[in-house]
């Protein structure tokens, strides 16, 4: 008997203007991408707390997305500029520790770039398989 | 040389002229030889004052309590307060200044310089002692620590008990001050960061391994949150209830506060409030060391905050507690950082 | 039941020991000792004090209450609330030092009386101390006569160990204790004439080792009582960081607080927990209205001092203090219990 | 395990009335349990709700023990616990440990007569009483009511105090006046020193806010009262609610265990942590 395939749970934060509008051009054109991700909608990837990643992977996600516009075209001018600092820095602290750094990942998806979305989350999904469940960070009983 | 001498001069007539409210220093605690932070009112109590390789405290976190009484009283007394400051501690002022935190004329800053050498770490020199029990440790002429104990007097090379961070700290005298005690002595470091080169050459998986044993040992007292200057908000994210409550906050908002870290002291939970601990440190932390010394369990929390600190600057050229002019590292960018890691 | 066994053979003893979970102070990477589960080849009983109190054990910083699950079955809601008690292992911890056995026996008193605490008995009762008496201090700020206890005494305790060179002076003091002698008898021999003068002499000399001393600790009692409104407490905690240290590595400190922490919240599964808290965080007192009977550190430290040297002896006549001298050796500010009580007791009348 | 004390047990909301709207809402819920348990307690004592997910609120029992139907709660929405109490429906289950807490000493307090003083939600706890002193008439003396609260809105058990007016004397107040309010207008302490309860042979229990106590309690005094003819309760935060958690003591006292009720005599020998 074959053993399940293990599919990944990917938390992505998308910004309202740019990446969630992409997810959604995703949908509304019917491409086809794996169905693993939990989209959570954002006001701008400036505003992802880094305590929001940490807290996704205390709380058992595979893998944590977050996806925003592309620099230049934040709806307020200059969030994604900030996300793309600090986030560099988790992602280098995330790294520091010990947890697979494939499990992090950023992105700058257009609100026209449904098919950018769908090829992200398929990448994403194929680099978490072999990985397997993340439980360094779990939250245990 | 930096001389008690000059320090005790000027802490006296601050506040025999009554330009200071108080002073924060160095005095010998209760074991006869380490110090102790001391808070000095009368100009006749400033005797107490010592100044030596025990003087391990960064003391600007006492500035944070001054602040919050100080917002309290209903007729506050605006005079500064005058505080004895070595080179990384006054690195803390910078940030908090940097940050308007504090405002420079609520400080009288007593620059002291560790001339080339630093404080010493207390386990190094347990360890060196065994059983004997140091009575008055000096820094000597020679680059060396003078310890007299009840059997008589040891030169140890300064570097052997140093603490680490006195090995890679950049500036060993005071960035900003009134008045400053000793030279600027410049030194070159090989390693600057040394320590933390060792954990960064290990694999992912062992370094996994090695913060998994360590953050498993925390039992969540917060001393190492408690003890930092930076650690200055009024709620954390891992308090149990809102603490900036008001009587106008509505219950709804006290029953919304997100539970993000629970309370038990397990990896998983403590590994969120390290890292939001170190994420909230990133370009901030000066590296006065405090939070590791504090730590009852001996958790090296200075690797956490060292990595950030180096990855600060060598991603954004971003060095931390020199200027408190420049914009905090995140709250500002340039169009040319780096996005290698995006997609 | 007083016996000897050779220091060589303790291991074999605690090989006997098979159906017992056995912890024994272990060095850590850091080089702190802290109690760890053992197998008999690990059992090593030179060490100072370690870190972490062995009330981690009988009264751990997590304590899981009870389970709730509500389930939604075909529209009809039910909520179950399963207890969830300690798990049944029979324990036994070696080379509890005098001062830390007197604290679980200070704990006995807390959470017995007219509500017993469930948790607590459950693990007390199937714990063996093994003491280990003092005959160095295990600390620079050990002061345990000066308040009531001593290098060797027995309170709390199910078996006393003195060490004698190159065997043990064994003691038990319990039924739990003669059971755990008796799971080994063949490796006990009777005591002769010379090592019981030699635990004599070893215990008097441990006393006069003691570095600290807190002069008459009843007078600082009753002198507290007319100090709960003193500048002294400003003064004392102007250098307190509020953080937990003192209280959490206590061996006597109980404070805890009660919590739901939620697996998931739809349906809803959970557990009640127990967890240390502190008085010396300011949430610990505060209500949900904002206001905090004890908002500065000042209060704080007094809510400690007084509990352990006021409080507790009004309650249950004794100092709920040991003498450990933990709280002193690990502030990081230096701040130093025993200074604070002389200060109390100048300035009391 | 028989006597888990930290073990709830579950009882059915089988009626909630909205005594106070807004953001200060007040809500009176009546709970049976599940199983039949029977709960002996004593007016002013206090028991521990458990919200599943959220945790555990004391709160007072404002039912009379002499009344077995149910148990009655009147919860101020406050915080975590509280809020979302309010947010239940009929037929929702909640958890209740306890009764925990010492009592007024009624049974010292025959043929005595007890004027009650109570604040916005201070009503509660006295409820209790009251409720046992008038189904148990002849045991006590004359019983009277003062009552205030900010406004007309703020006061509970607002239909109760009108029905109660046939039975014993019931003096309410508001803070400041408002439209149709024939009653008294002004603070509770103004109104105690209005009404003028005589301190001879008298118990007076007070309960509100802590400014209100205070003021009430000196106004008592300047009515004669001594301190052992006033009573009043403490509230602290609380976890166990059996004197173990460590948080609610006031000096050597343990509220959950050894209060919430206190006589003057008592509570003004204690340190003011509360």
């Amino acid at each position: 008997m074959k053993a399940e395939e293990f599919e990944p749970r990917i938390v992505a934060f998308l910004c309202k203007w740019c990446s969630s509008a992409g997810s959604d051009l995703a949908g509304v054109s019917r491409m086809e991408y794996p169905a693993n991700v939990v989209p959570i909608q954002v006001m701008c990837s400036g505003s992802v707390s880094p305590l929001y990643i940490f807290s996704a992977f205390n709380r058992g996600a595979d893998g944590v997305l977050v996806s925003g516009c592309h620099p230049g075209d934040c709806h307020y001018i200059k969030g994604n500029f900030y996300a793309r600092r600090r986030l560099n820095m988790v992602k280098k602290l995330l790294e520091y520790v010990g947890l697979e750094p494939e499990r992090f990942q950023m992105s700058w998806v257009s609100a026209a770039e449904g098919t950018k979305y769908t090829q992200i989350i398929k990448d994403f999904v194929k680099e978490l398989k072999p990985l397997g469940p993340q439980t360094k960070l779990r939250r245990t009983r | 040389m930096a001389k008690i001498e000059d320090l005790k001069e000027e802490a006296r007539k601050l506040l025999r002229e009554g330009k200071v409210k108080y002073i924060i220093g160095y005095g010998v605690g209760s074991n006869g030889c380490m110090a102790n932070p001391v808070f000095i009112k009368r100009p006749e109590d400033v005797d107490v004052l010592i100044w030596d390789p025990t003087c391990v405290h960064n003391l600007t976190r006492f500035l944070v309590d001054e602040k919050r009484r100080k917002a309290k009283e209903k007729q506050p007394d605006t005079r500064p307060v005058g505080i004895i400051v070595k080179g990384c501690d006054s690195r803390a002022i910078v940030v908090l200044l940097q940050e308007k935190f504090i405002d420079r004329k609520d400080v009288y800053i007593l620059g002291v310089s560790c001339e080339n050498a630093g404080v010493m770490d207390e386990k190094k020199l347990a360890k060196k002692l065994g059983a004997k029990r140091p009575r008055k440790i000096e820094l000597g002429n020679k680059g060396q620590f003078i310890i007299s104990t009840a059997e008589g007097k040891i030169e140890v090379p300064a570097a052997e008990i140093l603490a680490e961070r006195c090995l890679e700290c950049k500036a060993n005298f005071p960035v900003i001050f009134d008045v400053m005690s000793g030279d600027k002595t410049k030194r070159i470091l090989e390693k600057p960061y040394g320590s933390i080169e060792q954990i960064e050459k290990l694999s992912p998986e062992e370094r996994w391994n090695f913060w998994k044993a360590e953050l498993d040992k925390c039992i969540r007292c917060y001393a190492c949150r408690s003890v930092c200057p930076m650690c200055y908000c009024d709620e954390c994210v891992v308090d149990s209830i809102n603490m900036a409550v008001t009587p106008d906050t509505t219950a709804e908002e006290k029953a919304d506060k997100t539970k993000w870290i629970q309370r038990s002291a397990e990896f998983s939970e403590n590994f969120v409030y390290h890292m939001v601990r170190a994420i909230h440190l990133g370009g901030r932390c000066i590296d006065c060391g405090e939070c590791e010394r504090a730590c009852p369990l001996d958790i090296p929390l200075r690797f956490l905050n060292k990595k950030l600190e180096r990855e600060a600057r060598e991603l954004f050229g971003y060095e931390v507690g020199f200027d408190d002019s420049q914009p905090a590292l995140i709250s500002c960018f340039k169009d040319s950082d780096p996005e290698d890691f995006i997609r | 039941m007083e016996k000897i066994l050779l220091k060589k053979t303790l291991p074999q003893w605690v090989k006997q020991l098979a159906s017992y979970t056995v912890f024994c102070p272990k060095k850590d990477k850091e080089e702190r000792w802290n109690y760890t589960e053992i197998d008999h080849e690990g059992i090593d009983l030179n060490f100072l004090n370690t870190t972490v109190p062995p009330k981690k054990i009988l009264f751990p910083q997590k304590e899981i209450f009870l389970e709730f699950i509500k389930t939604d079955e075909s529209n009809q809601e039910t909520l179950e609330i399963r207890e969830v008690l300690p798990e049944k292992k029979a324990t036994v911890i070696f080379g509890v030092r005098p001062c830390d056995a007197r604290a679980a026996w200070l704990l006995d008193k807390v959470f017995s009386g007219e509500f017993t605490d469930p948790y607590y008995w459950i693990r007390r009762n199937q714990t063996v101390l093994v003491g280990l008496a003092c005959h160095v201090p295990p600390s620079e700020n050990c002061f345990c006569p000066s308040v009531e206890g001593s290098p060797f005494s027995e309170e709390g305790l199910d078996i006393l160990i003195t060490d004698l060179g190159d065997k043990y002076f064994v003691k038990s003091l319990t039924k739990k204790g003669e059971q755990l002698i008796r799971a080994a008898k063949q490796l006990f021999q009777d005591p002769q004439p010379e090592d019981l003068k030699k635990v004599k002499t070893i215990r008097a000399e441990s006393v006069k080792k003691i570095n600290r001393q807190l002069k008459d600790a009843r007078a600082v009692s009753s002198k507290l009582k007319g100090l709960f409104e003193s500048p002294l407490w400003d003064e004392e905690s102007m250098s307190c960081i509020r953080c937990g240290i003192c209280t959490y590595l206590c061996p006597s400190c109980h404070c805890f607080d009660i919590s739901d922490e939620v697996e998931s919240a739809s349906p809803l599964k959970g557990n009640r927990v127990r967890t240390w808290d502190t008085c010396q965080f300011p949430d610990f007192t505060m209500h949900s209205s904002g206001h905090n009977p004890r908002p500065e550190k000042a209060s704080r430290l007094r809510q400690r001092l007084f509990h352990k040297f006021q409080y507790f002896v009004e309650t249950h006549g004794q100092f709920q203090c040991v003498g450990c001298g933990r709280c002193i050796s690990l502030c990081p500010v230096g701040i130093d219990i025993i200074r604070v009580l002389e200060r109390v007791n100048e300035h009391g009348k | 395990m028989e006597n888990n004390v930290y073990l709830p047990k579950l009882a059915k909301i089988i009626e909630i009335k909205e005594e106070v709207g807004g953001p200060r809402a007040i809500k009176t819920f009546r709970t049976v349990f599940t199983n039949g348990t029977q709960f002996e307690y004593r007016s002013g004592q206090c028991a521990m709700l458990s919200i599943f997910g959220k945790g555990e609120s004391m709160i007072s029992i404002s039912s009379s023990p002499l009344l077995r139907d149910y148990l009655q709660f009147s919860v101020l929405k406050m915080g975590r616990v509280t809020s979302a109490l309010h947010e239940l429906e009929v037929g929702d289950l909640i958890g209740i440990r306890g009764p925990y807490g010492n009592g007024f000493p009624m049974e010292d307090w025959k043929q005595k007569n007890i004027v009650f003083i109570g604040g916005g939600i201070g009503l509660a706890p006295i409820w209790s009483v009251l409720q046992t002193a008038l189904i148990k008439k002849e045991n006590y003396g004359e019983l009277s009511l003062i009552y205030g609260a900010r406004t007309s809105k703020d006061l509970v058990f607002r239909e109760e105090c009108e029905e109660l007016k046939k039975k014993m004397p019931v003096f309410l107040s508001i803070d400041v006046a408002e439209p149709g309010w024939n009653e008294f207008v002004g603070f509770v302490p103004q109104n105690v020193l209005d009404k003028k309860p005589s301190s001879a042979n008298t118990i007076a229990i007070t309960c509100g806010p802590p400014i209100m106590i205070k003021f009430v309690i000196r106004a008592l005094k300047e009515l004669h009262f001594e301190d052992d003819q006033i009573y009043t309760t403490v509230e602290n935060k609380m976890k166990c609610g059996i004197g173990k958690c460590g948080r609610c003591n006031i000096g050597p006292h343990y509220v959950c265990k050894d209060g919430p009720v206190y006589s003057w005599a008592e509570l003004k020998n204690l340190p003011q942590e509360y």
